[in-house]
Formats: C-alpha cells, structure tokens, sequence
C-alpha cells in the first residue's frame, strides 16, 4: 500500500536548515494500521506531510499503491495535529463534516446523513448546528475525526487525534478506530504520543529518532483480537510489547530543539 | 506709465492665474520686457484651467488677478459667488478661429445636417455652445435639436476620430490639428456671422482686490496695459512668449491663427455676448455689462 | 427600529454644530445647512430630481456590480497564482495608479460617449480596492485551510475565498463609498444628465448651496447604500464575528 | 524576470494594436514611452514630479498617523464606531474633486490645500481597512496578552496593531495610489501649485497627447515604483507572514 | 488564595444558549497544585477562563486573595489548550517567552536570559531565534509553557499543558513544573485528561461532571514528597489513588455535546 523509501526532508537552506527527516524506510501493508512514536520534534508530521504530499520531500519517495505521490493522492483523508485551525470556521460542525463527501456520490441528503453519524460516532450528536469555535477544544479534535472518518478514505492519516479529550473518550475513539478499521478496510498510520495506545491499538508501532528522524524500531504487535480496553491491556503481551516500546523511546536521549 | 515708488502700493508681489492659452501671452511679455519690474511689481504665476476652479483662492485672497473667459465672467458674476471686474481685456474674436467640425467623411455637411446630433463642447452651457446656437437658429434649429456634450478640448479629437461624437467645437490650436491631423472639415465658423467679433478673454479681479489695492491696480494695470500695446502691435512679440508658458512650439506658434489683441474692450459685442447668454438660459438674469467695466483703474 | 436610530444621534449633532459655525463664520463656500436643505426642497420641487437620479444610480448600480465581481476574482486569481501575480502586477499597480480623469483619450478610444464611458469609468475606479484587499487576502490564507482543502480535494478556490472573506469585505466596503464618487467623477465629462453632472453645474454657476446640496445627497446616498451592505456582510461574515467577538 | 516578460508582452500587444489601427487616434505606445522617456531629461517636468512627490508624501504621512489610529479607536471601542460610523459613511462617498473649491477656499497655499485633499481621500482605505483588520485579529492571541496582566492599550499595541498590520498594508498600499490620483486631479482641475496635473494642463491646451499620455505613465510609474517599496517594506516588516 | 463560589456560566442566550458551567463551588490554597479531570466539553476550559477573568461568568464569583475577579488579576499565567494561537506569528519563539516579563521590573538583558533559560528548562535552548511556524506542534506547546514559567506567576493555570508531547517529554514537564512549584511558590491550577499525571503531579484532584460542569469529585493527593516518576507511581498509594479518580471519572456517563 505504503511505499517510503529513503526519505529525507530538509526545511530551509543555508545555516540555518533544518534536517527533519533523514534516509526513513517504511512500508505499510494493505489494511494495517500503524502506529508511529517519536520524541516531540522528531519529524513525525512532516512524515505524515510527506505521506499526504502537502510538502515536497526534499530527498527519496513516497509510493502509494506503488503510484509515486506527487499531488495529494486520492483517498486520503488527514486528520491534523492543530485541529482547531483545520476546520473550518465559516462552515457549521455538521458542514464541515460533510464538505468532503461532496467527492463522494452522495446526495445532499446522504451527505448529511452521514456527518450526523459520524458525529455521533465521536458522541458529538448534539453539535452539529454549531460553529468550531462554539466547541470545546477535545470536541473540536473530535469533529476533525469524525470527519475523516465520514469520507470513508483507503488511507487514513492521524496526527495525534486523540490528544486533547478525556481518557474515557479516548479509549472510546480508540476503539471506534479499530471498529471502522475492521468494517471498512482502511489503512491507517496513527502519530501518538501514548505508548499505550500505540500498542493497543497498532498492528505494528514504529519508533522514530530524534531529529533527523529515522526509524530505530519497528514492532509487530500481535494481541488477541478483538482487543479490548480492559483484558488487553492486562495481558502480558501488552505490557511486555509496552515496555519494549517505551524502553525503544526513552532510549533516545532527551530530544534538543 | 512710470515706476513710481513701490512703498506706496497695497501690494507688491501678485499671484496670477494663467490658463495655458494664447491669450495671457501680454502677461509674459509685460515680465519679459521688465514691465512689471519698473512697477515694483513681482508676479508669480500659476497654471490653470479655468477660472471657475480657482474662485475660492480670488475669494480668499490667495490670487489676485486671473485669465478669464467672458463667458466665465458673466456666468461668475450672474451666480453671484463673487463681483469680477474686467481688469484689461485681451483678445477679441477674429472669423476662423473657433469652429464646429466633422471628420472628413461624415455626411454632416451643413449646421442643419446637426439635428439629432451630438456636439462636443469644452464646457456646457458656455461659449461654444452659444455660438454655436446662434449658427443652429440661423439655420432653423432649436438649440433641444442638438445634443451637447462636454469633452476638453485635448479629447475631442481621439472622440471625434473614434466616432464617439458626431461634430465638435474646436479653438486654435485643436483646429489647426482637427484639419491638418484629421482632415476634418469645417461646417460652422462660429466666430463670423451672428458671433462676429465677441469679446473672448480679459483679465480679471474682483471687486473687493481692486477697493483694497488702488495703487497695486494701477501699477499692474500700467504694465498690462502697456504689454497689450505691444501685443497688438507686434505678433512676434506674442509668438516669441507662447512656447515659453505652454507647450505649444514655437513653429506652431507662429502659425496659430489668433483674434484680435486690441487696448480695450467693444462694450456692444461684450453686451451682445452678454445677452446671447442670457437669452439661452446660462444666465439667471440680464448682465448690464458696464457695471462690470470699472470707470478708472488706480 | 428606535434603537437602531438612536445610533444616529451624531448626524442632528453635527448638522447642528456645522449650522452654528458656518452661520458665525459666514464664508459664501460654506453655506449652513439650513440653507442647503432650503435648496434641496426648492430644487425638488422645481426640477425633475429622479431624471437625474435614476440612470446615476443605476449605472452606480451596474458598474459596482462589474467592478466588485471583476475585483474579487481577479484578485483571488493574482493572489493564489504567483505566476499570473508577476505577469501582471505591474500593470495593476501601474493602472491603479493612473488618475482616471487622465485616462479619458483611451476611454473614448474605446467607449462610446454616455452610458458606456461613464460605467467603464465606474469600474475602473472602483475595481482597484477591492482587487488589491482580494488579492492581498487570497495570498496570505492560513496553510492549514488550504492542506486541509488538499487532502479532502475541496475546491481550493472556495476555502480561499472564505478564508480570505475579512479581507475582501474590507475592500467591498472600500468600493461602495467609491463607487459613488466615481459615479460622480465619471458625469463629469461627456454627460449631460445625472447627479455628477448637475454638481458640476452648480460649481459651474457657483450655485453653492445647490453644489452642498449634491453632496448631501451623496452623503445620504453613502449613509444607506453602506447601512445596506453592513446587512449583506452580517450574514456572510457571521460566523467571523461571532468567532472574533473577544 | 517573469515581471519584465509580462511588461513587454502587454506593451507589444497595445503597440501591435495601434500599429494596425486598432486603437486609433492614440499615439503608439512607443512614441509614448519615448515621450515619456524624453520627460525624464526635462528639468520643469521633474520640478513638477517633484511638486507632486512632495504632496503625496505629506498627505500620505498625515493620513497614516491620523487615520490608523482612528481606525483603531473605532475598531476597539464598538460604541465609539456605532456613533461615528453614521458621519463617516456620510463623509466617504464625498468625491475630494467636489472637496477642491472648500479647500482652495479654507487653505490659502494651494500646495496645501492639495495635501489637505490626499489627506481627506486616503485617509478613507487606512481607516477601514485597520477597523476589519481589528475585527479580523484572533481573540486567543488577545486573551493570551490579557492573561499575563496586559491591559487594554498593551493588547491593542502588542497584539491588535500587529494582528492588524497586514490589513493596515494593503491600506497603505491602496492610499499610495490614491495620493497620485487625488494630487493629479487636483493639478488638473485647480491648478493647486504646479505638479504633473499642471504639466497634463499644458500639454492638454497645446494638444499634445503624446506629452499627456506620457506624463499619465509617468503617474502609472511612479505609482508602480511606490507599490514596489511599500511592498518591500512590507515583506521586511511582515517576514512572519511572507515566510508561511 | 483562590474562592469560587456558586459559579455558573452559560453562553449565548435562548433556545439555543448551552449551560457549561452550574452552581461550582471551589477553592485553592496558597500555594497548591490543583489538578481538574472531567469530560471534553464539560466546562474546564470556561471555568479557567472565568478564573483569569477573560470571561464574565454569567453567576457566582470568583474571588482571587479575596478580590473578586473582574478584570484579569495581576501575576497570573495561563497556557491556553490551543497553544498553537496564543503563540504570536509575528515573533520569534525567544521574543514570545520574553514578551510578558515587561511587566516585570526587568531590562531588555535579563528578560532575554530568562527567557533563554525558561526555554532551555523546557529542552528548547536552540529553538529561540526560530519563529513558532517554525516548530513542531509538541515545542510550540513547550513554548507556551516556557512562556508562562518565565514570568513566575503567583497563580498559574493550565490548561492541558502536556498534551502534544511525547510520554519522556511529558514527564520531564511535569517535574519540571513541580520543581518550579517548588522553588517559587506558586499556586497551579492543571487540567489534564491524564487521570496517572493529575495525581502525580497534584496535591489534590478535582472532577467535574459533565456539562453543566460542578464538582463530582475533590481528592487530596497524599504522597511522599519528593514525586519521583518510578517510585511515586509504582507506590500502591498513587495506584488506589489513580484508581479512585479513574472511578469518579468513569462514574458520569458519556458525554453528549
Ligand atoms: N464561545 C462559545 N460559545 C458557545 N458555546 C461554547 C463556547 N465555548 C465553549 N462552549 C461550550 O461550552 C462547553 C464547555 O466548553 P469548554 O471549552 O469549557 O470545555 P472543556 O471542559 O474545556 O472541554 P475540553 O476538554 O474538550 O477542552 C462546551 O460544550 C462548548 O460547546
Ligand atoms: N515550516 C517549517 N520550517 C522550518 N522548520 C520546520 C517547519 N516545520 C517543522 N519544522 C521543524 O522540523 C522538525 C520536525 O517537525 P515535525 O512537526 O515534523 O515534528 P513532530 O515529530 O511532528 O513533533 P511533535 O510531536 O512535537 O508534533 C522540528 O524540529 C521543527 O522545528
Ligand atoms: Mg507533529
Ligand atoms: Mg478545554
């Protein structure tokens, strides 16, 4: 599905460059989902940038369905760290969600049948007559979710979605993820910045250096499916395959600017 | 004229309004030939357009004497902004120097072929459209039978080569470019006939200044007067000044067709302009031209 | 309804104070109100007002429409296009530099004298705000909007111009003032009916209160065109406001 | 590069359309240029440049310093514009040409009477420009300053007058322009002490299009040129911006 | 140090206007740190907001050394939950962090070495002549939170500080902020949706309901001083502790909007 190969990106020229990204290796197979951990600063979304083709890798390639992505790729849907300043804010919550299927053959009334789902999904049910900025931060993460969720793409990439709501939400998101993985054969690359639920919720976790980041650990996480929130984080699997990731982060030393 | 002391005068450094035009050439000979200096006079100039623009500086007593139109000069005094007086007139209408012309392959031929037409003018309800008039009423139109429309002079020949107007009413030197530039033909002389022999510019104040400065008036008028002798009696001397203020070469100059540079005013055509005016409506009410003359300047 | 008039309370306030002053100061350029609405209604009841008001304002009408939908799309176009922008921008910023009333050998080389001149007049005076705050606004929408715009492949053109919406109803409010001087300054030649063109004979005639009362009239003209188009921005710039509102 | 391409082609088209009659009547635009050219060489023509230039400085300089900090009192205190917005809205739509007789009148130097005219005009784009600019700046960035103490003038100069200062240059960019037409205009019609106005009178009385249309382009020119600065001192000003 | 009392606070008016927060009763001691866990749109982010006076609460009060809280009272710092906007695009990340040591007694030098060392102490030394589009998302949020250590507020409020940083990251944080804590005397109000990081780094935790936010739950953490990141959360007092907390959360049902 997923193709990089020897990645590089540098932002800026002279002095004062910046090496983000330096000779990365990934691929991703039909239908997985990864999950990717890496120090703040790392490079990790200008990966998942380079993935969508919002940015131009300064060295190597990304190939999707072995196509090398140039433009954005079809199919895609992102769903961006800095949430709040991705929606939206002249449209209603409900708009914003349904603005994407416009690529979709949907009628308008299918279209908005399908972002109150989705917002219900993220149990936004209730908002959707709302603007973004009327929404508190984790809801405003959640409509950016539900929205990609709602357009139904074959690779889906997320920026540390889950950071801003509570943990009882969380763990719901997390297992909505995995649900809508199952049902719609979506492929999935997952930044977060909990170990936890890199593995909970991966097939495989990738750990990335520090900047220029490569990656200095690839896991397969193979736990009992379906998982669950409380008998699959007591197994042992789990919390070996947490140690090992955590161990594989804090092994970095402690990241500079 | 001689340059008695300077002490006395209100006033010694004027601002005169000069419009880019033949008719102030008298002013730049007076400074060329040092009358003013002999007065004790300084004159500075400033260029523009029309006298109308610059009433609030005559006003406020920012300008002192300006070139006008005597149309301008009765259709000031008639809206009773301010009271103008006539200072020193300058030029009188001579045939061929203002004209209604059409490009050369127009069917226009005669002044009744105008009805329905549109005539460009500088300015509305002013001199070209009352002469004009006049020539229309001769040839049995109604002044309503033609269109007026107001282009400056400088546009009317791009309007009239482009087909935007039908006919314009053109002064020297756009007549002389009209002919040679366009080949456009001249259907009315609208300074023969009827209009014959009309006052057209002069110098004005108001009558405020010439109260407040008798002894300024006098001396510029002495120099004024006296440059408008020698323009009257040397077309040189007017030839040599025009390239100096305008941007009309001195070739060109030379060749320019201009009305007549007398001493004084003709009361009669200034009151028979006067009336013209009046009786097509641009006036308000009947001008009696001899209370703008002043009996003695100084 | 009262309420909303209550906003007002400067304009009695104003006319009130100009009266006093220009009655004490007596300068014949500056006649007092009182004196100009005197005009005003001799001039109502003696002429036909609407002869000159109604082809000015539809033509004001007109051309701000053009200029306004001219503006908004070529300057999102320059905006988002770096290439185009240097292509043309110097000869926007040429042409917007250019006094209009200097341009009028090539109007009439391509206009025909009347309506036509006096609308392309119109246009072009009033499509330069509106172009520039448009363009200035489309440059500079926020990144995040517009990689959002590219991974959802939404029309990118959309998402700019709402993004960019501030910005251009900066330069709409601009044009609407403008539009009315321009419709003015456009009967100031080769026209022989309108609101400009009968200003232009009162300054001829010195007829001051009647020149007063003309720009009275666009004063007024100005206040209601601009109440009109507040209403227009409220709804399209709700969601601004109500995000902005501290 | 891709600038002077574009300038030549559009200049090739227009001398193209006047070579095969077109646009007729018009000199082509290559007699034009070298006219205008020929300007640069003429020291009245650059006396009057400079007439104008000083104008249009001064009156852009007074209108920054009152407009941009009206527009600010009126962006911040919504009750202030409530009360105002009616005279300004009455006041915008008022051509500065029908303006020239009351300031030909009020100032007795006509120089400054044309400064008082590009004050009054472009004043106009500063002030509503910096009011959306104001409306336009993100209430976190404001609160952010307010929750470390700031009181209300540090906001409006630290945060507000930054946030807006984009929407405050592509005001001054338009007042630029604005400054040349108004200063012209008012040459033109009134004479207002000398400048390019001026110059268009003359050539206009001596029928020379050629010198008109030059000095037009020279108008066009110099506002190019001042856009061309504004613009640097822009992107110098505004690096955070140009930079994303 | 801190009285809040009968806080209610609805926004909009009519049918539409939503009730975030009814009838909240609390209060801070001098120098406590006070960490809040509740659902995502339960009404933390308006209750900080009333707090630092950016908000008139629509009932109740808010008083601050007995003063009730009109405007923004002085020496009080607040990281915003969206970070990335209330960082100023048209600074660098060193003028930033300086920026609101003008209001202390400082000279351009030493408010540009405090805000050097702030950075540094948030492992962003090198990262101070960038501009914060320049950063990733987890160092524009340190850099907020560099920002508001710098100027050693008597009060800080934070609103989800660490939520975009890596999990060795977030920890050196939140040593970080007990040290300064420590050292300067501070009172902390924290909201966080990490129910394992409110009670290691707080001396008591608040839940609140979901919206209409009131208080739920008000814990007082007891644990042995110095925090440690092993030994505290290994101890079986942090464990009841996270476990009663996770209780109180998980109590209230999900969240509607
Ligand atoms: N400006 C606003 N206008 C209208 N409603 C608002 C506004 N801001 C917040 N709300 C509503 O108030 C409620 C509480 O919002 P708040 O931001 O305080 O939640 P929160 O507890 O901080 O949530 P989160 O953990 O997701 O950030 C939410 O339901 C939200 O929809
Ligand atoms: N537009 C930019 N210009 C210059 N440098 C940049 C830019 N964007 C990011 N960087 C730099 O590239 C590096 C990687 O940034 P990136 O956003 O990919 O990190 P990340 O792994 O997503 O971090 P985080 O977990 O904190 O979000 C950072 O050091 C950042 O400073
Ligand atoms: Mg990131
Ligand atoms: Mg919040």
């Amino acid at each position: 599905m997923l193709e990089i190969s020897n990645l590089s990106h540098v932002y800026g020229t002279g002095p004062g460059a910046h090496h983000a990204i330096e000779g990365l290796n990934l691929s991703v197979a039909e239908g997985e989902l990864l999950c990717i951990v890496g120090p703040s600063g790392a490079g990790k979304s200008t990966l998942l940038r380079s993935i969508a083709g919002l940015i131009q890798p300064t060295g190597g390639e990304v190939r999707i369905e072995g196509k090398l992505v140039k433009q954005t790729p079809d199919n895609l849907a992102v769903v961006f760290q800095d949430y709040s300043r991705s929606l939206f804010p002249w449209m209603s919550v409900a708009d914003n969600v349904a603005l994407p299927l416009r690529r979709r053959k949907m009628d308008k009334q299918q279209r908005r049948a399908a972002a109150q789902e989705a917002l219900e999904s993220v149990g936004l049910a209730e908002a959707g007559k709302k603007y973004p900025f009327q929404l508190s931060g984790g809801m405003q993460q959640r409509v950016a979710i539900a929205r990609a969720l709602a357009y139904r793409p074959a690779l889906m990439l997320m920026d540390e979605p889950f950071g801003s709501v509570d943990a009882q939400t969380r763990e719901d998101l997390e297992d909505l993820v995995l649900q809508v993985r199952g049902h719609h054969k979506m492929t999935i690359v997952l930044i977060t910045h909990d170990i936890d639920e890199s593995v909970y919720v991966g097939d495989r976790v990738v750990v990335l250096s520090k900047a220029p980041a490569h990656v200095v650990g690839d896991l397969k996480v193979e736990l009992a499916e379906p998982r669950d929130q409380i008998t699959t984080r007591e197994h042992s699997d789990f919390v070996h395959l947490r140690a090992e990731v955590g161990r594989l982060v804090r092994g970095l030393e402690r990241t500079p600017a | 004229g001689g340059g008695d002391g300077g002490a006395a005068q209100e006033k010694t450094t004027l601002t005169v309004g000069v419009v880019p035009v033949p008719s102030s050439a008298p002013l730049f000979i007076a400074e060329k030939n040092g009358f003013f200096k002999a007065e004790g006079l300084t004159v500075k100039t400033e260029i523009i357009q029309a006298p109308q623009a610059v009433m609030p500086k005559i006003l406020n007593g920012s300008m002192d004497a300006f070139l006008t139109s005597y149309v301008s000069l009765l259709a000031i005094n008639d809206s009773g902004a301010a009271k103008l007086r006539l200072f020193q007139h300058v030029q009188t209408a001579a045939p061929g120097i203002a004209s209604v012309v059409v490009p050369k392959d127009s069917p226009i031929r005669t002044a009744a072929d105008l009805k329905g037409k549109t005539v460009g003018v500088n300015v509305l309800k002013a001199l070209g459209q009352t002469v004009t008039n006049a020539h229309l009423q001769q040839a049995g139109l109604k002044p309503d039978d033609v269109k007026f429309t107001a282009v400056p002079f400088a546009d009317q020949l791009t309007a009239l080569s482009t087909k935007k107007i039908d006919a314009a009413w053109l002064v020297e030197p756009f007549l002389t470019a009209a002919r040679n530039d366009l080949g456009a033909v001249e259907i009315i002389d609208t300074t023969s006939g009827p209009t014959a022999g009309l006052p057209l510019d002069a110098w004005g104040v108001s009558e405020e200044w010439l109260t407040k400065n008798p002894k300024t008036a006098a001396a510029f008028h002495r120099a004024l007067a006296k440059a408008q002798q020698v323009a009257s009696a040397d077309r040189n001397a007017i030839n040599a000044v025009i390239p100096t203020y305008t941007q009309i070469p001195a070739a060109a100059a030379s060749a320019m067709k201009l009305g007549e540079f007398s001493a004084e005013v003709d009361k009669a055509s200034f009151q028979k302009l006067a009336d013209l005016l009046h009786g097509y409506g641009y006036l308000k009410s009947k001008p009696d031209v001899t209370t703008m003359i002043p009996s003695k300047i100084g | 309804m009262i309420r909303r008039l209550a906003w007002y309370w400067l304009i009695p306030v104003a006319a009130l104070a100009w009266e006093m002053v220009t009655r004490s100061a007596g300068a014949v350029y500056f006649p007092p109100p009182s004196t100009i609405l005197a005009r005003m209604r001799e001039m109502a009841a003696t002429e036909d007002v609407a002869a000159d008001l109604v082809p000015s304002l539809a033509r004001l009408a007109a051309g701000w429409a053009l200029a306004a939908a001219a503006g908004v799309a070529l300057g999102v176009l320059l905006g988002r296009s770096p290439l185009l922008a240097k292509l043309v921008e110097p000869m926007v910023h040429f042409g917007r530099s250019v006094p209009p009333a200097a341009l009028l050998p090539v109007f009439l080389v391509f206009f025909k004298v009347g309506t036509p001149i006096q609308l392309a007049a119109i246009v072009y005076g009033v499509l330069w705000p509106v172009l520039v705050n448009s363009m200035d606004g489309a440059r500079h929408v926020d990144t995040q909007y517009l990689d959002t715009a590219q991974v959802f492949h939404l029309p990118r053109w959309r998402v700019v111009l709402a993004a960019a919406a501030p910005k251009i109803f900066a330069g709409l409010r601009l044009s609407v003032a403008l539009a009315l001087i321009m419709m003015v300054i456009s009967e100031l030649y080769a026209s022989s009916e309108g609101i400009g063109h009968r200003m232009r004979e009162a300054e001829g005639s010195f007829d001051i209160p009647a020149m007063w009362a003309g720009i009275v009239l666009l004063g007024v003209l100005g206040v209601v065109l601009n109440g009109l188009f507040l209403a227009v921005e409220r709804r399209a710039l709700r969601w601004h406001r109500g995000r902005t509102a501290a | 590069m891709i600038r002077t391409l574009g300038v030549l082609g559009f200049l090739l088209v227009l001398e193209a359309a006047g070579r095969l009659g077109l646009i007729e009547a018009l000199p082509p635009v290559s007699v034009v240029l070298v006219t205008a050219a020929g300007l640069a060489a003429d020291g009245s023509f650059l006396s009057d440049v400079g007439a104008t230039l000083t104008a249009c400085a001064a009156g852009l300089l007074i209108a920054v310093v009152t407009a941009v900090p009206a527009g600010l009192l009126l962006g911040s205190v919504p009750a202030v514009e409530r009360s105002v917005r009616p005279l300004v809205e009455f006041l915008r739509p008022i051509p500065s040409l029908s303006l020239i007789p009351l300031a030909m009148f009020l100032w007795t130097d006509s120089h400054d009477a044309k400064i008082a005219l590009i004050v009054y005009t472009c004043s106009w784009p500063l002030l509503i420009n910096t009011m959306y600019g104001l409306a336009d700046v993100d209430p976190l960035a404001k609160d952010t300053l307010r929750g470390f103490g700031f009181g209300p003038m540090a906001v409006l100069w630290r945060v507000s007058l930054p946030s807006t200062a984009p929407f405050i240059a592509t005001g001054v960019r338009i007042a630029v322009s604005v400054t040349l037409i108004v200063a012209v205009s008012v040459e033109l019609l009134a004479g207002g002490g000398g400048g390019i106005g001026a110059y268009l009178v003359q050539a206009g009385s001596a029928n020379r299009v050629d010198r008109m249309l030059a000095a037009t382009v020279w108008a066009g020119a110099l506002g190019l040129a001042a856009n061309a600065l504004f613009t640097a001192a822009e992107r110098r000003l505004l690096r955070w911006r140009w930079a994303t």
